[in-house]
């Protein structure tokens, strides 16, 4: 089993820390106010966003913006999965959002998964050396055996420990959910945004290893703890007093102008209060990373439409 | 359904039903079939009943639909549970009703002078009391003729037919059997200039074959028109002696040439 | 300032070199942690959208700041010149769609010359190219036909005929601004008569069909990237188009 | 969510002067398509299609299940097309509007009722175990005409699609994986392939109308057509009414239409088959 030790490489040959290839481009849709693509490799989300626009009746709120966010899974995952990464997306874009400038409006942030959501299933779909026997299947658990599979790697021995079904989105998909959302907002500019949320997922193969950043499918599958987070960049934003109060474990390193809250944490398996902070640790070089990458491409992007 | 084949055309040319080929099912017209309607009217083709009851031009429901200079219009499909006969495979879904809605709906906009009724809402409440195919042409001609027993002008007759292919031969006025054997297109079309306002077509044909059905169908709403037309007359006729409107000396009168 | 590129949450360090600093749009003092009022220490200012960081001097040696970003969604600003459709006439003037999240009202006064019996009688579907009277974020915006200060038309009002096209609203400033040569080096080639709205709208009229879609056509490119914003470009599009 | 709000009206007079003269507003002939692009995705199945601005994405997905009893032989194919609030945010994602109900009843009668794919091919074991193929569509952007554009990328997405090749024993079924045996592609009878043209008061019509062109057309008619010169579905609803000839013109431009986009399509194919190893994952 590949472990990933600080130097070792991992299955795709990746070191432990470091991230996929980066898919960054904004403004492809035309009837959308704003459209944002992001992807860690392989897997991607093509969001978009329009508003202010025109809101019914029932909906109109005086004193904000209606923000109303939907998402759509690539095939049709169960609604459950979709449900559970809109409420993610709502806990994190009204506090990025100056909702107030804008009431009795309409905000649409709509996120598309490219990528197919449904891990590689447990049972008999698993491919290892000999060819499985296929004897039974139900027809309503249409889920449990879907082709394509997903990209799965050179088979490995997995030992069949016990895995709940999967039923919601892995960690990368709803990272990439978010920062395509973000890019929505970016591309769209006509509502005021006060930080920039970036997501990033982390996963510990197994105890005695280290973390690896940005798991892919596979690895993320046979992790025995997945971490999502996602941090806000944005001056001022963090709410604690910066000159006394330096909580010793915590230490929100003051550089000059770049600030960083947590707005977003999900976790699923076992691990350790230290093993958290080390993937806490990871998680904020990986975003500040992928926020340097995103400032660099939307220069670019923005250079080649300037107009003076 | 898988009973034994049915011969749609036996040898001697008659069809499952009796019929030849370019012989069209018997027809009722029936206007004026509803209580409370403005205009109403009841057409059966064959075995296939429809009801078609015209409220308006009336005020709209909501008011943000309204639009300030034509009247908008609104169609209904139902279908009573005992149409297609029992436990039949009923016509499945909505999906379908509100498909032919739709298609009735874009059928008559450019017909009906909605100009004139700006403001408005003309709202065509269409019941299919029993299905043997040609559910769409039925309710068409249907529409027709309560949109003129309901006084709405209209600019032409829009009669429909539906026409199928067996083999090479062209089939008139298609009932539910053959309708689900043969390719069959549905062609509703203004009789006076004989251009054609809807065509459906759901399964393949050859191009080669396809302009021929189109001339037969138009041949067949003609026939239809004509039928049609005879009935409005027929009842405004009645409607004239019960008024006994004395027709005037001279040419001034009102004269019905049969 | 050169133009940096900024994103929203990037503090802006102004220099306090002027009087008076004038923040345009996209910027936005901090509101998380204002600091005391006692304390003279200026509220950190950040920029709340994304684009290029730009500056022009103001009135009597005060400075303007905003981001220049492209985005497609207007909303409603004072004394906007803007392009405006009428979606519904009642009693006392116009319902008009700007593009943005309300419907502006148009008084049927507001046109040149307008009295209580001789008011001007527009259809639905007429183009007006109007200025925003008032806007605010709690209440519907207001358009008007006339030049308050000179009670004259000034080119408001209805547009007959040509053609409206829809591109971001960064392009219908810059086309509002003498100094960016797409515009004149057009006329060189074709006659045309044009109105900029501030919402993304422009509409243009030439004698020819083929000219106004090679405008058309031209303003779409520029819009879009494809046609860089100079005089040779432009010209070979032109050609290119009108061929 | 936002009704939507009709352009002024001397677009309209606008349109049909240039129309007149034979001329679109973004430099088209009357009978001229827009560009077609196709982007392909990771896995086999996955395509995005681009047809000038207007964009579909379509997946196809399979899965095991057992057949319907009076159909043992026949496999299934499920197809999603629900527009959401992306393409256009006049479009809900609860109500379906009239025209999506338009698009995806086309939709279905285009691929299913004209067995674009062999159903009998896809049964594994009659009466136990058959494929069934799910055909998901995501409408992203609505700059006119989604039916054509989603017509395509369905069929590329098809043509595209591989399902594991499958070995029957006896009542027992072997799914080999990709590694072992070369996925097999589906069996497809025919291409259909929808073309819209939109018609103007008593002018020629036009093919591929843009969103303003098919807000202010007077009616359209869509034609499916494959490239056996065969009519698959015609569906003209309402809108100004033609005489036999203009019909028969029309469907005629279609034939030659829809053989220039079935090429496109095989040398999308070919240019991603080179680049991607379909054999060995």
């Amino acid at each position: 089993m590949a472990s990933a030790g600080p130097s070792r490489r991992r299955s795709d040959g990746r070191k432990p820390h470091e991230i996929r290839p980066l898919t960054i481009e904004i403004g492809e849709l035309d009837r959308a106010d704003g459209s944002g693509r992001f992807g860690f490799g392989a897997t991607s989300a093509l969001a978009s966003c329009s508003g202010p626009l025109e809101v019914r009746l029932n909906q109109e709120l005086p004193t904000r913006a209606t923000l109303e966010i939907s998402h759509r899974p690539l095939e049709g995952v169960g609604a459950t999965a979709s449900r559970a990464l809109i409420t993610t997306l709502e806990s994190i874009y009204p506090s990025a959002l100056r909702l107030s400038l804008y009431p009795r409006s309409l905000i649409q942030i709509i996120v598309q998964s490219l990528s197919s959501s449904s891990a590689p299933t447990l049972s008999t779909g698993r491919y290892n050396e000999s060819p499985e026997i296929y004897i039974d299947t139900e027809p309503e658990t249409t889920e449990k055996n879907v082709w394509p599979q997903p990209p799965t790697q050179s088979a490995l021995a997995v030992d069949k420990k016990e895995k709940s079904p999967n039923t919601s989105y892995n960690f990368s998909s709803r990272a990439v959910s978010i920062n395509s959302a973000t890019l929505a907002i970016l591309d769209a500019g006509s509502i005021a945004m006060t930080h920039l949320p970036i997501a990033i997922s982390i996963a510990s193969l197994s105890d005695d290893d280290g973390l690896v950043v940005d798991p892919s499918i596979e690895e993320e599958y046979n992790s025995i703890a997945r971490f999502g987070f996602a941090w806000s960049f944005g001056k001022n934003v963090s709410l604690r007093e910066d000159q006394n109060q330096k909580d010793s474990n915590m230490d929100v390193d003051e550089e000059e102008d770049e600030e960083m809250e947590l707005i977003w944490v999900e976790s699923e398996g076992k691990f350790d209060k230290e093993k958290f902070s080390d993937a806490l640790e990871l998680s904020k070089i990986a975003c500040r990373q992928i926020l340097s990458e995103i400032r660099a491409k939307l220069g670019e992007t923005l250079e080649c439409k300037r107009l003076q | 359904m898988s009973s034994s084949r049915i011969e749609i055309l036996n040898d001697g040319g008659l069809r499952h039903d009796a019929r030849r080929p370019y012989e069209l099912r018997s027809t009722s017209f029936q206007l004026d079939t509803h209580p409370t309607a403005e205009g109403s009217s009841t057409v059966t083709q064959g075995l296939t009943t429809v009801q078609v009851s015209v409220f308006g031009p009336r005020e709209p429901k909501s008011r943000s639909t309204a639009s300030h200079d034509k009247a908008i219009i609104n169609v209904e499909v139902g279908v009573v549970p005992w149409a297609q006969g029992g436990g039949g495979k009923r016509i499945r879904g909505d999906k379908r009703l509100q498909e032919i809605g739709a298609s009735i709906r874009q059928t008559f906009e450019p017909v009906i002078m909605t100009h004139l009724y700006p403001r408005s809402e003309i709202f065509i409440n269409v019941q299919v009391l029993s299905a043997d195919g040609g559910i769409l042409p039925t309710a068409i001609n249907a529409t027709t003729l309560s949109l003129i027993s309901a006084g709405i002008s209209i600019t032409d007759y829009v009669c429909s037919v539906s026409i199928g292919l067996h083999l090479t031969q062209p089939l008139l006025d298609l009932s539910y059997i053959e309708e689900n054997d043969l390719p069959n297109l549905i062609l509703a079309s203004l009789t006076n200039s004989g251009k054609i306002t809807l065509a459906q077509m759901e399964t393949r044909l050859h191009l080669d074959r396809f302009q021929e059905m189109l001339e037969l169908g138009t041949e067949a709403c003609k026939v239809l028109k004509d039928e049609m037309d005879q009935v409005v007359k027929d009842n405004t006729g009645r409607l004239v002696e019960r008024m006994n409107v004395r027709v005037g000396g001279g040419g001034g009168g009102m004269t019905i040439d049969q | 300032m050169s133009t940096t590129l900024v994103l929203p949450g990037d503090s802006i360090s102004l220099p306090s070199s002027f009087k008076s600093v004038v923040l345009g749009p996209g910027l936005a003092p901090s509101s998380s942690r204002l600091p005391a009022p006692s304390s003279d220490e200026v509220p950190s200012i950040i920029s709340t959208k994304l684009g290029l960081m730009s500056s022009a001097k103001g009135k009597e040696r005060s400075e303007q700041f905003w981001v220049e970003g492209r985005s497609k969604r207007y909303i409603p600003a004072q004394k906007d010149m803007v392009l405006g459709t009428i979606i519904a006439r009642h009693a006392e003037g116009y319902r008009v769609d700007l593009g943005s999240s309300q419907m502006a009202q148009l008084d049927g006064l507001a046109f040149e010359g307008a009295t209580k019996r001789s008011k001007p009688n527009l259809k639905v579907g007429t183009l007006v190219y109007s200025r925003v009277a008032l806007a605010n974020r709690d209440m519907e915006p207001e358009i008007e036909c006339i030049d308050p200060n000179t009670g004259k038309a000034e080119g408001f009002g209805e547009l007959k005929g040509g053609l409206v096209v829809s591109c971001s609203l960064q392009l219908c400033r810059h086309l509002l601004n003498p100094k960016f040569i797409v515009l004149p080096t057009l006329a060189a080639t074709i006659p045309f008569e044009i109105a900029v709205g501030l919402n993304g709208r422009v509409w243009f009229k030439t004698e020819t069909v083929s000219e106004s879609i090679a405008l058309k056509r031209v303003i779409e490119g520029v819009d879009s990237g494809d046609i860089k914003p100079d005089k040779g470009a432009v010209d070979r599009a032109v050609k290119e188009y009108l061929a | 969510m936002v009704r939507e709000i009709d352009p002024p009206s001397i677009q309209k007079e606008f349109l049909l002067a240039a129309l007149a003269e034979g001329k679109r507003l973004d430099g088209r002939i009357p009978l001229e398509q827009r560009k077609i692009e196709f982007v392909f995705g990771e896995e086999l199945g996955n395509v995005e299609c681009r047809l000038g601005k207007t964009a579909v994405l379509a997946q196809v997905t399979a899965s095991i299940v057992k057949p319907r009893d009076d159909r043992p032989y026949e496999g299934f194919l499920l197809i999603n097309s629900e527009i959401g609030p992306m393409a256009s945010s006049v479009y809900e994602n609860g109500r379906s509007s009239d025209s999506e109900i338009l698009i995806t009843r086309l939709l279905e009668k285009s691929i299913r009722r004209t067995e674009a794919i062999d159903r009998e091919a896809l049964c594994i074991l009659a009466g136990g175990k058959v494929w069934q193929l799910r055909l998901t569509l995501h409408f992203l952007s609505d700059s006119g005409n989604l039916l054509d554009c989603a017509s395509l990328a369905s069929m590329m997405a098809l043509k595209h699609f591989r399902k594991p090749d499958v070995e029957v024993i006896g009542d027992e079924v072997i799914i080999h994986s990709p590694e072992e045996r070369a996925p097999v592609p589906l069996a497809m009878h025919h291409t259909p392939l929808c073309l819209t043209f939109a018609y103007f008061e008593n002018l020629s019509p036009i093919l591929d109308p843009t969103h303003l062109e098919s807000t202010l057309c007077s009616g359209t008619l869509t034609v499916t057509m494959n490239a056996q010169r065969e009519i698959c579905v015609l569906s003209k609803a309402g809108g100004t009414p033609l005489s036999v000839e203009e019909i028969m013109g029309v469907v005629r431009v279609g034939v030659d239409k829809v053989r220039d986009m079935v090429k496109i399509m095989d040398e999308a194919l070919e240019k991603d088959r080179e680049n991607r190893v379909v054999e060995v994952r």
